[in-house]
């Protein structure tokens, strides 16, 4: 879509926009769906096991997360998924196991390597920033893109205005993706829950994540928006490209969007496979009944 | 009421993302410069009442522009990134101390007296590193912990000024007195310089800040403010974002500290910069606004006014208060009101100028 | 009335292009809120991308006679699309976008449609999910490419793609872009330019031909009406497929180079058209209600003193302020007032419904309460009604500025002329803009266009004394009872549907004793009464049913049942008995047309249990139908619906009461 | 005797210094925080050996200031307890504390004042006046409870921070105003000296009684807040507040009746305080300043322990008097002003949650 404005902004520099990964999308539309699916591990863990104060989080899990797919964790309440994730960006440093990501082994991920390594993430009790509007939250999702220093952001010319234009740019056709155009400007803390997760992944697509961690996507949602945010999910995996780690209860959900699925119950691995193998795993059928009375 | 914003729209990026959006705004801010700058000036020269008496620009506006930019500075540390410091007295006063040993030389190191304006910014140089330094436990503790922190950084350096003689060129009073005001060959003596001097620096500073907290810089320190964890994992960096702000923080307070002591004070003593200083600005930036450029003027300015209220208004009522009354009742005044619009509204002055402003373009409606 | 010499004025739209592409080189043609900012094109840039568009278009084979679909809301790409067809000399036609399937496929087969341009998504799936039933619809081009990815691409184009096939031609084929020019040059005037489809209240849509010249005189006469210029912008939202926005946001934005803009999202529509200010602007009547409804329930919620002070402007603006829109003699007093009134409310209240650059808006298709149309005019809005068709490219009679009526629909347009036909009393007219003929369907062209060339509006109506034209009601709607008095549904339904409660309403009485009627109350308006009142409810089904609102409506009907009763014509039409209906009337489940007019028919059919009841005395009566939600699911909504007696007048009492 | 004076404090030095690496590594190792301890662990030690060399030096002069700053460390650790109750209790870092001891310090001191002025006998002036400024504390508590915290409920630590900085400027407003705003001499204790352990250093070791009297009421004190807490109904809901604030509400523990019950534990220490302190240096405005110290006492000792605001409190008052004198000497007097808020900063910046502290989890 060509799209003309009035004054011509500087053209992009060597950053390789979301804009133009989008542009490539619509460039290709015959990149086929059913290629997206690899067996090239993205993301492993391998006996990992994680405590807090003699309280076990996560004992000894093992499992992987490949290229292009998306992957659901799930479990009753606390079967530890979210210290997962908190491992896997490396929030929480596990006492022992591996984390190979992208084929680098690692004893533990840091936050800022994980997030400029490709891994971005939503949280489950929405982590936005409250006092900033939603362009402000998913533009701060892109820092890591931006480089031009104090002094010019300062005198607010030249670079830097041209690098705030550039991702806002590309922030913009996120806002538009994700159909939130009427709030752009809207201090997020005003909105209502729904709409936040959806700010929320929008700040996290800013990133340009290569996986992405969805904690509880859907908690809390009414069908409508369960719906949209299905449709944003596997549209992001589909053309963009992106992994996908999510954890949902919501098992109508998992089973239509994850191609595997990994179950943990007190914070040990008891199934993994495809939504129809997990689905049948008695083990996994007993710690769903176990726990739901 | 006032707003028009009907056919007010933006068709590039840079129109959109301009301080201010609003043709009306920006109308209003160039008349508020233009009185300032030019208007002010006119009305001193012609000696228009009020403008035409020293004490209003020497003992109001000239205290009022520097106290802004000081809350400016603080407010970037407070208000921006949510780091809470009771030390920004010792940060003007290292900008003091620091511009004055430049302005005077240092014969110990062979470095001649610096040019004034040089020895200011150079003030707020030192004020930045400091600030950094102090910074550094910003990185492993939040909060109230951090408060104490920058307690120790008060304490400390009103001691360092009292105490190392090496500051105030060894004077055997301890009290030192700023070299001649000479900006590019301009003398700045006269009140009315001094206040064009300080609106200058005022308005620059103010301006730089306002593109930083509108920028990436910005958005980080108001992401660590908001949800530390989120931010780093979403890649800002905490050491950078929090060292940022304290350098940014210190740099202005320390300029405005120089500024204090060459422009408005004259001489000085440390009992200018002590933890006094610091409440105030404090005082000023939750008043006016946490989080608010605006909001530090207008903090900066209640802050001022209320004792010179307290002062003229009973007298002319026929109940003229003792200085120590006055300066109690300031204490009880400027305490109910931190606790009142704590309560009430956390945002401050701003908060109320905003909503304010939000109901005139709303007008009729109520929302 | 024409300006200039008619050899100079170009006679089909792409040649309107042209010329506005060299006259208005750089001033903005098109604005469309994207990516957070009015992107904007120039007339210049405006022909680049219509040639790219016509040349690709041509390239996968697009040709002269061929049929184009256009469905989407309104995106300057879908505007351009219909010029690069016409430039090629196919015939766009645009369909409603929130038409579900199936009323698409009737459209898609008539029109015998081989290029279908759609939005998005949404609309290729629609398209896909009938295309079994389409053989001749060869291809779908899109414009928002997005979700598209994985499509089969065998009869799917990006509309980008096309454009840049178009580019890559011209680029490669000097001679391309002149050979497009003389294309434009072959069309003429009498070439059939665009087929519109009416919604229609009975039976199938028909297939309106507009012909070149249709749209461009009747845009260029209504520019000069209103003295329109390029200076002059306007917001397009209305459905595309609906002739007022073609004429409006297409042709007169053609013929006079004047600027359209489209809004980022319909939720957005009501901020954007602030940001923009249009001075130009067409809503139908019930924009402007849920206008007016949305400004007094904010209001009720204004402080005291705010809240005494728009009453109070309110009053002089009731008194005054049409006469000084209309440049009439005021007293000092009130004009004074009046301008003290203009920056305390009029001003303000003009900027947040974003009209403070209006000059001219327009409201048409039904009747519009001449309380609703004097408060919008007292606030300085110079709205004005107008008479239209389709089949006439709307216009048929205009108010012009100064003579402003609100009972009537104003004077012939020009180069209009009216007559009323004897006995009937049916409106027939004569224009530029009457249609070239029904598409396929020669027994209701002629059943339409007379031998001697004039069109059968099929209202009823008559010419007043200052020779301003008034409509009762549809021409065949209007009935009798059995006591032999005249029956005016419509003009009932428009009386009752005037109180800010009723949103809906449908009037029965033809051939029967008396009049009754299904009403459906305003969720905005009635609600927000709830609200204030404590009134807790879950569902319009619940709110409707509160004895509270039946009151309150029942008094309603009441108070129009007196006013009706002076009127000695139609006086007979009082409602004796009503009910208040269960549900929304909604176009999903087909109570109402895609332009939200009721079909009458219909609901008698689906509601004839109501009906029943109403006229056989009982008190309550049980109803249970199927209904379509918004997201295509289907439920039923069933309950018991309670009918309510009112008082009629017979005129000479309420003379007498109000005598008294 | 040189060599030994250089050689045994380099060696604890030493010692100390790895010691205290190993100790205070955080688990976090990145190359500032190693930087930052390292260089802490250097300087501590070597303060602490030129402490050792100093004892080694003067044994007895050495316990003579220890003695003396252990015991105005008392006092400290008193003002410090009356935080932590508030803090446990209702989350709130309260800056008023010192405000909070000048004005029971101005309504005892003037209440005595305007007693005895009209003639009263002391023995029954005393008793009136400490009851007039425990009532005077009962109502600050209150008002503060109701007016500030009250409608605080629930914000941020920061908010309620600030806030009591803002009740702070109220009650010294006030009770500069009601009271007056000078200096006020108040006798209640003998502050003559007296000399201990004459038998093991040469001349003993001279302490001032005050100082005696004050580390025996904070005793007592501290006793007496111990068994108000063990053995009381209202001591044990306090406790449990102190856990868990909704655990404790769910129960039907009445939260502001609580908070009003600390606030005026509080006062009452402040009250205390002001006793000791206004004794020492009479009643004026700048005890606000030597209150304040209680904020780097607690950052020392940790948040939310009783034991900590102790230990932190001698660690204070000890600390400060032997870096005064011995290394006032070197660089300049005046150490006292700042060594307790350094210090504070050192050990946050090896263990925020302070020595006897607890971890914080961080959770998302």
């Amino acid at each position: 879509m060509s799209v003309k404005t009035e004054m011509p902004v500087a053209p992009a520099e060597t950053v390789p926009s979301l804009a133009m990964v989008m542009a490539e999308a619509e460039r290709r539309p015959e990149a086929d769906a059913r290629q997206r699916l690899t067996t090239e591990v993205l993301l492993s863990v391998e006996g990992v096991s994680l405590s807090f104060g003699g309280v076990k989080a996560i004992s000894d899990a093992s499992f992987d997360i490949r290229k292009g797919e998306i992957r659901a964790i799930i479990g009753p309440n606390g079967a530890g998924k979210t210290s997962m994730l908190n491992v896997i960006n490396g929030f929480y440093f596990p006492q022992q196991g591996v984390i190979t990501f992208k084929g680098e082994k690692r004893r533990e991920m840091r936050p800022y390597f994980a997030a400029t390594s490709g891994i971005s993430r939503t949280f489950q009790n929405v982590a936005l920033f409250k006092g900033m509007t939603t362009l402000d939250n998913m533009m701060a999702g892109r820092t890591l893109k931006m480089n031009k220093g104090l002094f010019w952001q300062a005198l607010r010319v030249g670079p830097a205005v041209a690098e705030e234009i550039r991702h806002r740019e590309v922030v913009e056709r996120l806002i538009d993706f994700l159909e939130i155009q009427h709030i752009r400007k809207v201090p997020v803390g005003k909105l209502p829950y729904g709409l936040q997760k959806r700010v929320e992944l929008g700040r996290a697509l800013a990133m340009e994540p290569e996986l992405l961690l969805l904690d509880e996507p859907m908690a809390g949602m009414n069908l409508e928006e369960k719906e949209d945010m299905s449709r944003f999910v596997l549209t992001i995996n589909q053309s963009l490209g992106t992994t996908i780690a999510l954890i949902e209860h919501d098992m109508g959900v998992v089973m239509d969007l994850s191609d595997r699925v990994v179950v943990l119950e007190y914070g040990r691995k008891i199934a993994d496979g495809t939504p129809d193998e997990v689905k049948s795993d008695p083990k996994v059928i007993d710690a769903y009944l176990g726990v739901s009375h | 009421m006032l707003y028009r914003e009907t056919g007010q729209f933006k068709s590039t990026y840079s129109a959109d993302m301009g301080i201010f959006p609003l043709r009306q705004d920006r109308n209003a801010l160039f008349v508020l410069l233009a009185f300032a700058f030019i208007g002010v000036p006119l009305l001193a020269h012609f000696h228009v009442w009020p403008f035409g008496s020293e004490y209003l620009l020497r003992a109001i506006l000239l205290p009022f522009l520097i106290l802004s930019m000081a809350a400016i500075g603080v407010n970037i540390l407070i208000g921006y990134c949510g780091q809470i410091s009771l030390g920004s007295g010792a940060f003007m006063a290292i900008g003091a101390y620091m511009a004055y040993k430049f302005g005077t030389g240092m014969p110990e190191i062979g470095l001649p007296p610096l040019p004034v304006l040089v020895s200011i910014l150079l003030g707020g140089v030192c004020s930045a590193l400091v600030g950094i330094l102090f910074g550094i436990p910003s990185l492993r503790i939040k909060g109230l912990y951090l408060a104490v922190a920058t307690l120790a950084a008060q304490f400390f350096f009103d001691w360092v000024f009292l105490r190392v003689a090496w500051f105030t060129n060894y004077a055997p009073s301890g009290s030192v007195s700023a070299p001649e005001l000479n900006v590019f060959g301009w003398v700045v003596n006269e009140p009315l310089e001094r206040y064009l001097l300080c609106l200058t620096f005022v308005t620059v500073f103010a301006l730089i800040a306002k593109n930083l907290v509108r920028g990436n810089i910005g958005r980080q320190w108001m992401a660590i403010r908001d949800m530390d964890i989120a931010a780093e994992l979403m890649g800002i960096r905490p050491f950078f974002a929090k060292l940022s702000a304290f350098a940014v923080s210190s740099f202005i307070v320390g300029v405005a500290g120089a500024l204090w002591a060459f422009v408005y004070l004259g001489a000085w003593e440390p009992l200018a910069f002590s933890i006094d200083r610091s409440l105030q600005l404090l005082f000023m930036v939750i008043i006016g606004g946490l989080g608010s450029i605006l909001g530090s003027f207008l903090g900066a300015g209640f802050i001022l006014i209320v004792p010179i209220m307290l002062n003229l208004v009973p007298s002319e009522l026929g109940v003229p208060l003792s200085t120590e009354t006055i300066s109690h009742l300031e204490f009880i005044i400027f305490g109910s009101l931190i606790c009142f619009l704590l309560i009430k509204e956390p945002h401050g002055f701003a908060r109320l100028v905003t909503l304010m402003k939000e109901k005139l373009r709303l007008w009729p409606f109520p929302y | 009335m024409t300006a200039g010499p008619p050899q100079t004025q170009p006679d089909t739209i792409p040649k309107l292009l042209l010329r506005n592409a060299s006259v208005y080189a750089t001033r903005p043609a098109f604005r469309e809120k994207h990516l957070g900012i009015w992107q904007t094109w120039t007339w210049a840039d405006v022909r680049d991308e219509v040639r790219a568009l016509a040349v690709g278009l041509e390239r996968i084979g697009l040709k002269r006679g061929d049929t184009v679909a256009i469905i989407g809301d309104n995106r300057p790409h879908l505007y351009w699309t219909f010029t690069a067809a016409q430039s090629l000399g196919a015939v766009p036609v645009p369909l409603y976008q929130d038409s579900v399937a199936d009323e698409m496929a009737y459209v898609l087969e008539h029109a015998e449609v081989r290029f279908a341009v759609v939005e998005n998504q949404e609309q290729v799936d629609k398209l896909m999910s009938i295309a079994d039933r389409l053989p001749r619809l060869e291809h779908i081009v899109y414009d928002d490419p997005r979700g598209l990815e994985t499509y089969d691409r065998s009869r799917l184009h990006a509309l980008g793609e096309v454009q840049e096939l178009g580019r890559e031609v011209l680029r490669t084929d000097a001679g391309a872009a002149d050979a497009w020019r003389e294309k434009i040059g072959e069309g003429k005037g009498s070439d059939v330019s665009v087929m519109l489809y009416t919604s229609g209240t009975t039976g199938r849509p028909k297939g309106v031909m507009l012909t070149h010249e249709n749209v461009v005189v009747s845009g260029r006469n209504a520019n000069i009406f209103d003295r329109f210029t390029p200076d002059d912008t306007m917001i397009a939202y209305l459905p595309m497929a609906w002739v007022g926005d073609h004429i409006f946001s297409y042709g007169q934005a053609f013929a006079g180079g004047l600027t359209v803009c489209c809004p980022e999202s319909p939720e957005t529509a009501i901020d954007d058209r602030r940001e923009i200010g249009p001075t130009y602007f067409f809503a139908p009547p019930r924009v402007f209600e849920t206008m007016l409804t949305q400004i007094m329930v904010r209001m009720e919620d204004a402080g005291p003193i705010k809240k005494r002070l728009f009453d109070y402007f309110l009053k002089v603006a009731r008194r005054s302020g049409e006469k000084v829109l209309d440049g009439k003699p005021v007293g000092m007093t009130d004009r004074l007032l009046y301008a003290l009134g203009d920056v305390l409310v009029y001003g303000p209240l003009r900027n947040r419904i974003g009209f403070s650059n209006l000059r001219v808006a327009y409201t048409a298709g039904e009747a519009i309460g001449p309380e609703l149309f004097s408060f919008f005019r007292g606030l300085g809005i110079n709205l004005k009604q107008l008479y239209g068709q389709t089949e006439a490219s709307v216009f048929i009679t205009l108010q012009p500025d100064g003579e402003v009526y609100p009972e009537t629909v104003g004077k012939p347009g020009p180069d209009v002329e009216i007559k009323i036909e004897e006995g009937s009393g049916e409106v027939l007219f004569k224009s530029p803009g009457v249609f070239y003929k029904y598409f396929k369907n020669d027994e209701a062209t002629a059943a339409t266009k007379t031998a001697d060339g004039w069109v059968r509006t099929g209202d009823a109506g008559f010419i007043d004394a200052n020779g301003h034209l008034r409509i009762i009601d549809r021409a065949k709607d209007v009935g009798r009872l059995t006591n032999g008095a005249l029956f005016a549904p419509k003009y009932v339904e428009n009386r009752l549907k005037f109180y800010p409660e009723i949103k809906e309403a449908v009037v029965f009485g033809h051939g029967r004793d008396y009049a009754t009627a299904f009403v459906n109350i305003d969720l905005t308006s009635v609600g927000s009464w709830a609200e204030r009142n404590n009134v807790i409810y879950a569902s319009y089904q619940e709110l409707a049913g509160n004895p509270q609102v039946k009151a309150m409506i029942e008094r309603r009907v009441d108070e129009m049942n007196r006013s009706l009763a002076s009127e000695p014509l139609v006086s007979g039409s009082q409602v004796r008995r009503f009910l208040i209906l269960h549900k929304e009337l909604d176009a999903d489940d087909g109570e109402l047309t895609r332009t939200q007019k009721v079909r009458r028919g219909f609901i008698a059919e689906r509601y004839e249990s109501l009906i029943k009841a109403l006229y056989d005395g009982s008190r309550t009566a049980h109803i249970s139908v199927e209904v379509t939600y918004e997201d295509g699911r289907k439920g039923k909504i069933e309950g018991d619906v309670d009918i309510l007696e009112v008082k009629t007048y017979p005129s000479a009492e309420v003379v007498k009461e109000a005598a008294e | 005797m040189t060599a030994l004076s250089i050689a045994i404090p380099g060696g604890i030095g030493a010692i100390l210094a790895g010691l205290m690496f190993t100790l205070l590594r955080g688990d976090r190792k990145s190359a500032i925080d190693l930087a930052v301890h390292i260089f802490l662990a250097v300087v501590m030690a070597v303060f602490l050996a030129f402490l050792a060399a100093k004892a080694i030096d003067n044994p007895g002069g050495f316990l003579e200031i220890l003695v003396g700053g252990l015991l105005s460390g008392v006092l400290y650790s008193l003002v410090a307890l009356g935080f932590v109750l508030i803090f446990k209790a209702s989350g709130v870092f309260n800056y008023a504390q010192g405000a909070m001891v000048l004005v029971a310090g101005l309504a005892l001191v003037r209440s005595l004042d305007f007693l005895t002025a009209s003639g009263v006998a002391t023995v029954v002036a005393v008793p009136l006046a400490i009851l007039f400024s425990g009532a005077v504390m009962a109502l600050c508590a209150f008002v503060i409870e109701k007016w500030v915290l009250r409608p605080l409920l629930n914000q941020d630590g920061l908010t309620l921070f600030m806030s009591t900085i803002g009740a702070t400027f109220v009650l010294e407003g006030l009770a500069q105003m009601v009271f007056g705003s000078e200096v006020y001499p108040l006798k209640l204790f003998p502050t003559d000296p007296m000399i201990l352990l004459e038998s093991v250093f040469p001349g003993g070791i001279l302490v001032n009684k005050l100082d005696v009297w004050g580390g025996v009421i904070a005793g007592v004190l501290v006793a007496a807040l111990a068994l108000f807490f063990q053995y009381t109904k209202t001591g044990r809901a306090l406790r449990a507040v102190a856990d868990d604030h909704a655990a404790a509400q769910s129960v039907g523990i009445p939260i502001s009746w609580i908070w009003f019950i600390v606030w005026l534990v509080a006062g009452i220490v402040a009250l205390v305080a002001a006793t000791v302190w206004g004794t020492k240096l009479g009643i004026q405005f700048s005890i606000v300043f030597l209150a304040l110290k209680a904020l780097p006492v607690l950052i020392i000792g940790g948040f939310t322990s009783v034991p900590g605001a102790i230990v932190g409190g001698l660690i204070v008052g000890a600390g400060e008097k032997l870096a005064e004198l011995y290394i006032g000497e070197l660089i300049g007097g005046g150490i006292e002003y700042w060594f307790a808020y350094v210090l504070a900063l050192a050990v946050l910046l090896v263990r925020p949650q302070g020595l006897f502290g607890e971890k914080i989890i961080e959770r998302i």
